[in-house]
């Protein structure tokens, strides 16, 4: 036996004298680490309740409980884990859509029931809401679940597009598409606050799987009018998309357009199964053959109605034909849509003003013609800023000098224009005379003002830039003082002074402005963009004591905008919003309610 | 490595060849040439390790993939035979068995034919219960039995647990009166 | 059922003759024979300073059963070594349920373990206690899918302490036994009693998912 | 245990021992599930004679959870965390292998520093095994000090992981794309404190076990692995180098950036127990090596993850691969395939454990001792959660 082999492990004895590495206070002393994956925490107010969280968590842990108020962008559910399924891999904080969630390095919990193991972390308080600011969050730097880029589809160059009327988007390629879709976490939080409703992360879903026929299909559920929704289409759904809170939102007007450009509109009746639609007999007149009007004879006539539309101008699409320079919006891509609609039996007569006058067809005669009517005329007239001058004859309205341009009128475009408007009819109206004022000089010379300042200009961001990459000078913060008129009647230019803020303290309209800061702005035609009005005229006579008005001359009317004439209703702008998907939704709510009064059993 | 899955296409008809990378191929072999291409493989072309026997289940193309998995330690080669059986409605596909070339290879057609049903007779042991025990439903790993609905039936989940949609819960919440429902349900009675 | 039974019978449990060693020819039933027949009964639970003192020895002295059933068992060792060192709190870990009061399921357990653990448990003498480790045992956890692990854990044996967690770590499960003393001391630690008392719900349940019954009910 | 016991008891024509309970010669005895002497929860099923074995048989499936169904039902990066519960005692080689299948069929290349972000994770994975699995080698004969020493200093490693992934046995650091996390501020200093501790250690433990009479008496025959055995039964890893083939997954397949470590697996022929476990104590002593090259070769900081599609719906195309790497036990694969849809359509997990504990456990317990049951068993490194999956 070898004597050195079994004395040796005699020296562990050596241990003896040195210290024990026994703790303590096991249960106090150890926090986890900085990084600890513990229990869950919740910032609710950050938190939208989007469900990424209960969606990849594998083992089902997460519910969506309703804790908070739902408004625009945020459901009002907030995530609620149960212990009895959670295996703390925090893949749930790293998908996280605005970093609300996160772990604390809290790690003991311990019950003799089984069912207190579920908490809604941020209301059902805990005592490692707020010990510290330890625990998992979302790795950095470049660590996303998700791209957070938006693809961006191919435009024409500013030198390209500054003179021209062409179409100045193309539409995303398959690849781009197929990218940006794949960006989508198809929450749904963009479905409510849709006016239509679009059942958006379907459509994106169809993209994916370039099912697009599937994609066409869940389009016109809810929106008639895709291809031109899927140009100019306000998008209130990428204001709330949730990917919105860390990246840029998605490009969901983008993809619209996508689905509708690939599907040619000689298949739209195969692919929407409308080819045998069938009558029932009654029939429903459409004032204004606009968003509203032609949404509600889409489904009206889907649901086996006779319908006939009145169109005061000599071609369908309303303001959306008339109000958008063709640059963004072309007439083939309406005509598209229309002429779909129009193919499934819907009747339509131009040049026919309803109202009162000579040659006109009064309310009073379709309302006796016919079961019910539906009115969507719109807001053509424009509105004017009163200030000195502006009665002169060289200011003028958006909408007429938009509609001119459409109608191909002739009129004087002189080298300096100034607009007054930040919106998005403003911009139209800038980047259309700078086009024509390049066609003619070769130089834009376009000033735009706003009241309000460059961050809180009504107009989208992407057309604010784009009328800035053409040469337009987009001044926003300035008040409209006076038109300075010179002898012979012309304007010489517009004078401004600095606005300071729009609304007091209690949230009413009233400008501050700074009157010793003022400059002047020449242009010999002042352009006014500060909204628009209607003219709901053809209402006189022996109904108008029978309706009601509310704000701003609006007609009242119930949910489905049935007016207090039974068989009157009445959408789009003269009712709500003013925009194309506002119009869209109210058309379909109102043929549902047509529908409901003529068939009452179904 | 070429060598063998030269020997493979030449002599046993072999297909569908995949070099995953180097030193990684999948190639799919006649159910009746498998055993004897196999032996050929360890014996003559030097993969005289058998990493692992499994299965895959092609249920939509009526195809049981069984992959034996040979490694090939001097070259530094693996290469995974494919054998395509024909998936059978009710379990019970057969395929030889290779227990004479590796001994342990029982252990792993023991359990294909407990997981998958797939039998391979003459291997000892192999209707022996191996991981389950007393499982009296239809091999688990197949791909027509449903684990999740399973385990609902058998093990009853704690109950009380209610989960909303956000994009459903919203609309409801916002907008009651939705037309959309109304729509897609009048057309679908209007088309019948 | 009778058929069932007899399907998944193991042959050392199956009625057959030996030869015992004087020669003799027996014939044993190995599910009667090597088994009691007897239904347990709860043992009696007193009061007063007796019954403090006694749950006062209880709590300081648990002695956990060696037999790590799922995952959680891989933080039992670093317990039973220096650095956290239970036995300092007087829990220590017995190799045989016989000497052993505490049973902690470590996790989730599969069909094949949950008859061992339920033998296990009956062989253990009473009062004794059940900790169960994570989500696994509150409500299926990680595995709330799989068709051979169980959901609920109450359902099949008593539980007095639940800690979560997936794994829980060492000292969560020192916490845990903290709270197991408080719950003894406190008068409150007879859940075995209220095994045996619902005895017929417990092997009701154990059987509808035990399919291969082929132990004795009792264990004792 | 010198005299050539392989004929007892008597064999039939098939090698089969001829074993007749009623004789009363022999025993059946039933090592497990719960039992302290196995690694586990799982059983083996022994014919003894007196205190010999003469057949043995495994029995597993104590932990099924049918890993391989369950992530059938889960998007890949759900498989994460169903996955690395695969094996309990050392997770990131699941980890590992799992992503990397998801990676190449879905044509990802993951940045530097998450490969040596991986690598770390890896070996200080490979250390905590070892720092138990070396001195719980003793622990088997009864010598269970090295084993108390060994699970502090593995707690120790365990506390390194917290910091750097955020779990402590379950670390979910890997995942598709890259590594959850950089090297938390002052991770390396703290590290080779650590190292250094082991260092010590690795002194006391070749004092206290291999310089011991009584584990050189009893390991040394135990369990003896022909060198011909290694590719019949499937050996791996470091039991495959006791017995002199080279196997080493890093070596011989180099993965992530395993080629520019400097670095020599251990190799003996004796085949014994007492050799696999020199091949683990010198595999300890190399990875501490290792994690101190990789500390000082990774880059400081960088990019964790490659940008992936959206996981929530990340549609691989049809295809299948094998992916391995080198746990401490040995090759540890994992075998996926996709169908185009946003799940696995199959993974199976290829571990040294199923054919360490299945063919070759039984056939090296034939005449052994039942004492000596648990050594063998822990010198093989059986992990039923990886066998049964």
């Amino acid at each position: 036996m070898n004597i050195k082999k079994l004395l040796t492990p005699f020296t562990a004895w050596g241990n003896v004298t040195k210290d024990p590495v026994t703790i303590k206070d096991p249960l106090n002393e150890r926090p986890g680490a900085d990084r600890y994956r513990g229990f869950h925490r919740n910032d609710v107010e950050a938190c939208v309740g989007c469900g990424s969280c209960e969606d990849i968590c594998e083992n089902e842990a997460i519910d969506l409980m309703p804790a908070k108020d739902t408004k625009d962008g945020d459901s009002g559910l907030r995530p609620m884990i149960d212990y009895g399924r959670c295996c703390w891999c925090a893949l749930c904080v790293d998908v996280c859509t605005t970093n609300s969630l996160t772990l604390s390095n809290e790690y003991t919990w311990i019950s003799t029931d089984p069912e207190d193991f579920r908490y809604i972390p941020g209301i059902d308080k805990k005592e490692w809401d707020n010990n510290n600011d330890k625990g998992w969050k979302k790795p950095e730097p470049n660590y996303e679940f998700y791209p957070l880029k938006r693809i961006q589809p191919s435009h024409l160059s500013p030198e390209d597009r500054s003179d021209s009327f062409i179409e100045m988007m193309h539409g995303y390629s398959k690849d781009q598409a197929m990218q940006e879709a794949d960006r989508c976490v198809e929450c749904g939080i963009c479905t409510a606050t849709c006016p239509a409703h679009m059942g958006i992360p379907e459509y994106i879903k169809a993209i994916r799987n370039d099912d697009l026929e599937e994609g066409l299909r869940i389009l016109y559920d809810t929106n008639p009018l895709p291809e031109i929704c899927g140009r100019i289409c306000t998008h209130k759904c990428e204001t709330v998309c949730t990917i919105g809170h860390k990246g840029d939102p998605l490009s969901i007007r983008w993809l619209k357009r996508y689905i509708a450009d690939q599907n040619p509109s000689e298949r739209y009746k195969k692919i929407l199964e409308t080819e045998n639609l069938v009558s029932k007999g009654k029939k429903v007149a459409i004032i204004g053959a606009g968003p509203s009007g032609l949404s509600a004879a889409h489904y009206l006539v889907q649901m086996g109605y006779e319908v006939k539309i009145f169109e005061k101008l000599a071609a369908a699409g309303g303001m959306m034909r008339y109000g958008i320079p063709s640059y963004r919006l072309p007439y083939d891509q309406i005509d598209k849509d229309i002429d779909y609609i129009l193919s499934l039996g819907v009747d339509i007569q131009y040049n026919i003003n309803v109202g009162n006058g000579e040659g006109e067809i009064s309310l009073e005669t379709l309302g006796n013609d016919y079961d019910a009517v539906f009115s969507g005329t719109g807001l053509h007239l424009g509105r004017s800023t009163g200030i000195p001058g502006s009665d002169n004859k060289h200011v003028y309205a958006s909408p007429d000098l938009l509609r001119w341009i459409v109608e191909g009128k002739e009129f004087e475009v002189p080298e300096n224009v100034v607009v007054i408007g930040g919106g998005n009819v403003a911009m139209d109206i800038t980047r259309s005379m700078a086009r024509l004022q390049m066609k003619k000089y070769g130089k834009v010379g376009v000033i735009t003002t706003a009241l309000e300042g460059e961050d809180k200009m009504p107009a989208d961001r992407e057309e604010i830039d784009e009328g800035r990459e053409e040469g337009c000078i987009i001044n926003p913060g300035w008040a409209p003082k006076s038109v300075e008129i010179d002898s012979n009647g012309v304007p010489t230019g517009l004078n401004v002074v600095k606005c300071h803020s729009l609304f007091d303290s209690e949230g009413r309209f009233n400008p501050q402005t700074d009157e010793d800061n003022k400059e002047f702005w020449p242009g010999t035609m002042i352009i006014e963009s500060i909204g628009q009005g209607m003219d709901i005229s053809y209402l006189d006579g022996k109904y108008k004591d029978q309706l009601e008005f509310g704000p701003r001359g609006r007609v009242q009317t119930d949910e489905y905008y049935q007016t207090g004439l039974p068989w009157l209703f009445m959408g789009g702008d003269i009712i709500k919003g003013p925009d194309v998907i506002t119009g869209i939704a109210t058309g379909h709510k109102a043929a549902v309610g047509i529908d409901r009064m003529l068939n009452p059993e179904f | 490595m070429q060598k063998g899955i030269n020997n493979l296409i030449e002599k046993f008809g072999a297909s569908d060849l995949v070099e995953r990378r180097s030193g990684l191929s999948f190639i799919t072999v006649d159910q009746t040439k498998a055993v004897a291409a196999i032996t050929h493989l360890k014996d003559i072309d030097g993969y005289t390790v058998l990493s692992f026997i499994t299965a895959a289940d092609w249920i939509e193309d009526g195809k049981m993939q069984l992959t034996y998995m040979l490694n090939n330690p001097a070259e530094v080669a693996e290469i995974a035979i494919r054998v395509m059986l024909e998936r059978k409605k009710e379990a019970g596909e057969s395929m030889e068995t290779i227990h004479h070339l590796w001994p342990n290879a029982k252990k792993w057609q023991q359990e294909l034919k407990e997981m998958y049903g797939v039998d391979f007779p003459t291997s000892p042991g192999v209707n022996d219960s191996f991981i389950l025990e007393g499982w009296d439903d239809m091999p688990p790993n197949r791909r027509d039995f449903d684990t999740k609905q399973y385990a609902e039936d058998t093990f009853f989940p704690r109950g009380g647990r209610v989960t909303h949609d956000p994009a459903t819960y919203m609309r409801e919440q916002l907008d009651p009166k939705d037309p959309q429902y109304y729509t897609k349900k009048k057309k679908k009675d209007i088309n019948s | 059922m009778e058929e069932k039974k007899d399907k998944f019978l193991a042959p050392e449990n199956e009625v057959r003759q030996v030869s015992a060693p004087d020669g003799s020819i027996i014939e044993v039933d190995p599910l009667k024979d090597y088994f009691s027949q007897e239904k347990p009964e709860p043992y009696k639970v007193g009061s007063g300073p007796v019954e403090n003192f006694l749950n006062w020895a209880r709590a300081e002295s648990l002695w956990v059963l060696g037999f790590g059933t799922g995952c959680g068992s891989i933080e039992i060792p670093p317990l039973v070594t220096p650095r956290f060192d239970m036995y300092r709190f007087g829990v220590q870990m017995r190799a045989t349920p016989r000497q052993s009061n505490v049973f902690i399921i470590s996790g989730y357990l599969a069909i094949k373990t949950l008859k061992r653990a339920i033998r296990a448990y009956e062989q253990m003498p009473s009062p004794k206690y059940i900790v169960a480790l994570g989500s696994c045992t509150i409500n299926g956890g990680m595995y709330y899918d799989s068709y051979n692990t169980i959901n609920r854990l109450d359902q099949y044996l008593p539980v007095d302490a639940y800690i979560a967690g997936c794994m829980p770590r060492p000292e969560a499960l020192l916490a845990g036994f903290a709270e197991l003393k408080k719950l003894i001391k406190a008068g409150k630690g007879h859940k075995a009693n209220e095994y045996v008392e619902n005895l017929e719900w417990y092997k009701t349940n154990q059987k509808k998912i035990i399919k291969d019954w082929n132990m004795p009910d009792y264990n004792w | 245990m010198n005299e050539d016991r392989s004929l007892y008891p008597e064999h039939d024509e098939n090698g089969k021992p001829i074993i007749d309970l009623e004789s009363h010669k022999f025993l059946k005895l039933w090592q497990g599930p719960q039992h302290p002497g196995i690694t586990g929860n799982m059983s083996l099923e022994l014919t003894v004679s007196g205190d010999e074995i003469v057949e043995s048989k495994t029995h597993v499936g104590y932990l099924h959870r049918g890993f391989e169904k369950l992530l059938e039902r889960r998007l890949f990066v759900q498989c994460m965390p169903t996955s690395i519960r695969l094996c309990v005692a050392e997770p990131d080689p699941n980890e590992y292998i799992v992503s990397t299948a998801v990676e190449e069929l879905g044509g990802i290349e993951i940045p530097d520093n998450a490969k040596w972000l991986r690598m770390l994770s890896l070996e200080m994975a490979r250390l905590q095994v070892l720092l138990r699995g070396v001195p719980g080698q003793a622990g088997t004969f009864a010598l269970g000090l090295g084993y108390q020493w060994g699970n502090y200093l593995r707690d120790l490693i365990l506390d390194s992981f917290e910091e750097l992934t955020g779990g402590r046995v379950y670390h979910m650091y890997i995942i598709p794309g890259g590594v959850r996390g950089n090297l938390p501020e002052g991770f390396k200093g703290r590290m080779l404190e650590k190292l250094k501790l082991i260092d010590e250690f690795v002194v006391k433990i070749d004092k206290l076990i291999f310089q011991n009479v009584v584990f050189e008496s009893r390991a040394k025959g135990l369990g003896h692995i022909p060198k011909e055995w290694v590719d019949k039964y499937g050996v791996y890893g470091p039991a495959a180098r006791a017995s002199g083939v080279m196997r080493d997954v890093r070596k011989t397949n180099p993965y992530l950036n395993y080629d520019q470590l400097d670095f020599e697996p251990h190799v003996t022929t004796e085949g014994d127990v007492y050799a696999r476990s020199v091949v683990r104590y010198n595999d300890l002593q190399m990875t501490v090596d290792m994690i101190r090259q990789i500390l000082d070769k990774m880059p400081d900081g960088g990019d964790i993850r490659a940008q992936t599609p959206n996981v929530l719906h990340w549609k691989i195309p049809k295809g299948e691969t094998y992916v391995k790497c080198e746990s401490s036990r040995g090759e540890y694969g994992m075998y996926f395939v996709t169908d185009g849809s946003d799940k696995p359509r199959r993974a199976h997990l290829k571990g040294p454990s199923y054919t360490h504990a299945n063919a070759l456990l039984d056939k090296l317990l034939i005449n052994a001792n039942i004492a000596d049951t648990a050594a063998i068993m822990v010198s093989l490194a059986t992990c039923p959660p990886e066998i049964e999956r």
